[in-house]
């Protein structure tokens, strides 16, 4: 069902937790798919030092969640703002075709954590 | 590495017995029953002590035992093929919530074909009131069909007090006991049981053939058309290995079921104990006494089940959830929200069944590494008790 | 005593090597492959396997096989599906006389809910022709339904020719290949069939499964309702034994098919001028040379079907007769009446169906007997060639 | 399918063939059963002194005509009369129900050869 490497960051996800000082937070999913992720964003000079997550889902849930950090971790934030989820999606090998719509919104909370830190910034 | 067999709802391993029976009538006893050479009248015989070894595990007659491909097959022929023989009577079906897809599916398609189905809600233990039932009857109702237990989450339904309200007013009885049927006692006399639906591959028997039971002086249309077989109302040439397969696995079934459910159910309760005590914030779904004998289901709050049952994978226990990854689907289980859990919960289900060949330890391993996983999840989970859980979920069955 | 199997056509042992891999798929790959599961992701794939091995076979991609309980539910599944689908495009289907019972039932049941169905006739050798079935399209046929071998006389039809005419005028075409598959080589692009059945126990594999080949882009509507397995177009736990059997019995059928072929096609020809030399008064039923393999009919004046197999079972030989006795009907052989033979001469039917452990000295063997029992039951027969043999024989089936 | 007495009978049919001076002869049957019975009757002062048949039918049909020449050979006229197609049967240990309709005429085609008999003797 799932890839090699999608069971290796469901079993062994990266980067999981909060960031108590975190300057931007998104969140997204719905109850209806069973999906909920947030990240916790650390950035400095529009860099991101340290990224975490947390995530209420399934394995591709968390597998892309944990891949989205490992791909944004220390990227600028334009790098980070063009991960699709579909980047997430291929950097894992794949997933089900069932999954594709529901449980892969990782790149979305980042782009949400990354916005928020944006208008917080900006007030 | 270990690997423990936790979901006997969704399938079993065929008994050694039966399968070398079946493996007989493969190579050697290969005849077609409708032969009238000695290859077809050896198998013909052994079909129908297959029936009769049937008709006993249900207290019925072999002559109301109609062989057919699974519990799918038996469903669609009950409910169609009584709705289409009775159309003149009515065109009124009362069933429930919580059926399998067998029959809701089946309701949808006689829905579209001219009939009327009422979906009875259940409680919160997934437990159906005889009162809404009386309520649901009109003058147009020509068939009830309950579930005799629920796969998801065990309940068994007051079966015998409906049959007879059913049989008071008038109305065929049908219920889908493919997973009461070998596990659990059952007298079609005694439950005033008109049609009933079973499934060897839940008691050890085979995949791929079931059987309806049809009450003598019942009458129902065939719905598969071609030769004569099961006395024209199923017609195919007769899985005999299945058939025979099926008999044996009834009478093995039979043999000491009280002593069987007795031990798998102790087994149950200590994994039920276990959890309760060891995993806070967990909810056992499905009716506290009357449920199946193998049958666990817990929503553990804050985590999702398909993460749970991959993570219980890895650890060798096989186990199923109610979550709409695991299906799918959009929607967690119908069962689930029927009962009215929110979809947060209800994607968080369990769902472990017990069988014949599980013993303590198995029950203590899960229970060393179950809740290790629960909190390793809930560990990542952005959902916990503060947060809140809710949504609004109306049983999207019930919305028809 | 020596025990000779001549009905093939009826049914066929299980090849070992099937029968042990199923054993393998009861009690140790028993998962449900719909489960998510270890077990169950195990069994997923050695379904997909199979797919692809009978695709193989047929020459079409595995996505276009669904597999059901057996040739008769395939042939429902795709004359209703059909239909059912198309009903805005037209009400119209042709077949012939000479279908199987899967087949005619099926349309006695569409011709009572709306649709009209042509019955083609045929020649004397049971041939379709091709001629009749351009006469009988019209602008709402949307189906058109030949057999490509039949089951009783052997004659193979012109499955290409009619699938271009098909092509040609847009109308779907489906062909009952449950003789044919595994015993004679098919390839559905170059027949251009949109949807073929077929039925694993006909060809060494296990009863209870067989499969509808549907052609990618042609859509039809389910007519089991339940789970999503099969796509959605075949509702029921997926009986895995009998798919993987399935898959190694249509691997081991494309071995050396040319070879084993010839092999058979020695042995009846053998069988059939052994017969015509030693007795008289026979009349060989089907085309001579467009015919099964394996397939032997003939006719043997004076005498009737049912004492001949039962003589011939008294001797360890196992065969068939399109009698009315033999079925318990009232009407001989719906084949042979079409055919032109009168109700006499069919009586007096006897099928002999050769296969693959079939051996020379089986032939011989019936080369001793049969004679002799022809002989014997022609010496207590009031008919002679100088009686009279004749009736009037209208089709049954034509008559709709 | 068949009781032992139904398949002796079939397989060792007694008084097969005619009688070349038959005095009665009767026949019953059709084509669309695929059952044809002929019964030869040699009477003398009333009593059925040798009987015959030719049968052409499944394995009931020749049990049959099989048991009703045995049943009458020896007997009166009278007697060989209350013989029915069901008494055959009986006497065979039972047939198949598919079979009582259609390949159990025996008694009736002995009938029929009484009947011949009794019309040629009135001219
Ligand atoms: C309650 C219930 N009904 C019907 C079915 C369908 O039976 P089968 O899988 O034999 O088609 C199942 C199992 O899948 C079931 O649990
Ligand atoms: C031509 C033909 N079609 C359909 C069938 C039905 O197949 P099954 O016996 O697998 O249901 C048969 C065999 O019985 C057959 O010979």
């Amino acid at each position: 069902m799932y890839t090699e490497k999608v069971m290796d960051h469901f079993t062994n996800p990266r980067n999981v937790g909060e960031i108590s000082d975190a300057n931007g937070v998104g969140e997204v999913g719905n109850a209806k798919c069973g999906d909920i992720m947030r990240i916790y964003l650390k950035v400095e000079d529009d860099i991101i030092k340290d990224v975490k997550f947390k995530t209420f889902g399934c394995g591709a849930a968390i597998a892309t969640s944990s891949m989205v950090t490992e791909l944004v971790m220390g990227k600028t934030l334009d790098e980070a703002l063009e991960i699709s989820n579909q980047a997430v999606a291929e950097a894992l090998g794949g997933l089900p075709p069932a999954k594709m719509h529901c449980s892969n919104l990782a790149a979305d909370a980042l782009h949400e954590a990354i916005k928020d830190y944006i208008e917080k910034k900006g007030k | 590495m270990k690997r423990i067999y936790f979901d006997h709802s969704a399938t079993t391993p065929v008994d050694n017995e039966v399968a070398a029976l079946m493996m007989e009538y493969m190579t050697e006893k290969f005849g077609n029953p409708s032969s009238i050479h000695s290859f077809g009248r050896e198998v013909k015989k052994s079909v129908d002590e297959a029936r009769q070894q049937l008709a006993s595990l249900l207290n019925a007659n072999s002559n109301e035992i109609f062989f057919t491909s699974g519990g799918t097959e038996a469903d669609n022929l009950a409910l169609k093929g009584l709705a289409f023989a009775n159309r003149k009577k009515g065109n009124h079906i009362i069933t429930t919530c919580i059926e399998h897809h067998a029959i809701l599916h089946t309701c949808d398609y006689l829905e579209k074909n001219g009939f009327t189905v009422t979906y009875l809600p259940v409680d919160e233990n997934a437990m159906v009131r005889l009162e809404d039932v009386k309520k649901a009857i009109t003058d147009k109702t020509i068939l009830i069909s309950v579930m005799f237990a629920n796969n998801e989450v065990g309940t068994i339904q007051p079966i015998k007090e409906i049959g007879q309200l059913a049989r008071e007013k008038g109305i065929y009885f049908h219920t889908d006991a493919v997973q009461a049927v070998g596990n659990y006692p059952i007298d079609v006399k005694e439950y005033n049981i008109d049609l009933l639906t079973l499934s060897a591959h839940k008691f050890h028997g085979p995949k791929g053939i079931g059987a309806l039971y049809i009450r003598r002086g019942v009458r129902i249309d065939a719905v598969q058309h071609g030769g004569g077989q099961e006395r024209s109302l199923r017609a195919g040439t007769e899985n005999v290995p299945g058939i025979v397969g099926l008999g044996k696995a009834a009478e093995i079934a039979q043999q000491d079921m009280t002593k069987k459910i007795a031990r798998i159910s102790t087994l149950r309760d200590k994994l039920i104990k276990g959890l309760m005590e060891k995993v806070p914030d967990i909810k056992l779904n499905g009716h506290p006494t009357q449920r199946m004998p193998g049958s666990v289901n817990f929503s553990f709050l804050y985590v999702e089940g398909e993460s749970l049952l991959l993570n219980l994978d890895l650890k060798g226990i096989a186990a199923s959830s109610g979550s709409a990854c695991t299906s799918g689907s959009l929607d967690p289980s119908h069962v689930l929200l029927a009962m009215g859990l929110t979809h947060e919960v209800a994607h968080g289900s369990l769902r472990l069944t017990l069988g014949r060949g599980n013993t303590e330890e198995d029950v203590e391993y899960c229970l060393t590494v179950l809740p290790e996983i629960v909190g390793r999840l809930r560990s990542m989970s952005p959902l916990s008790a503060s947060s809140k859980m809710s949504d609004s979920n109306p049983c999207s069955i019930c919305k028809h």
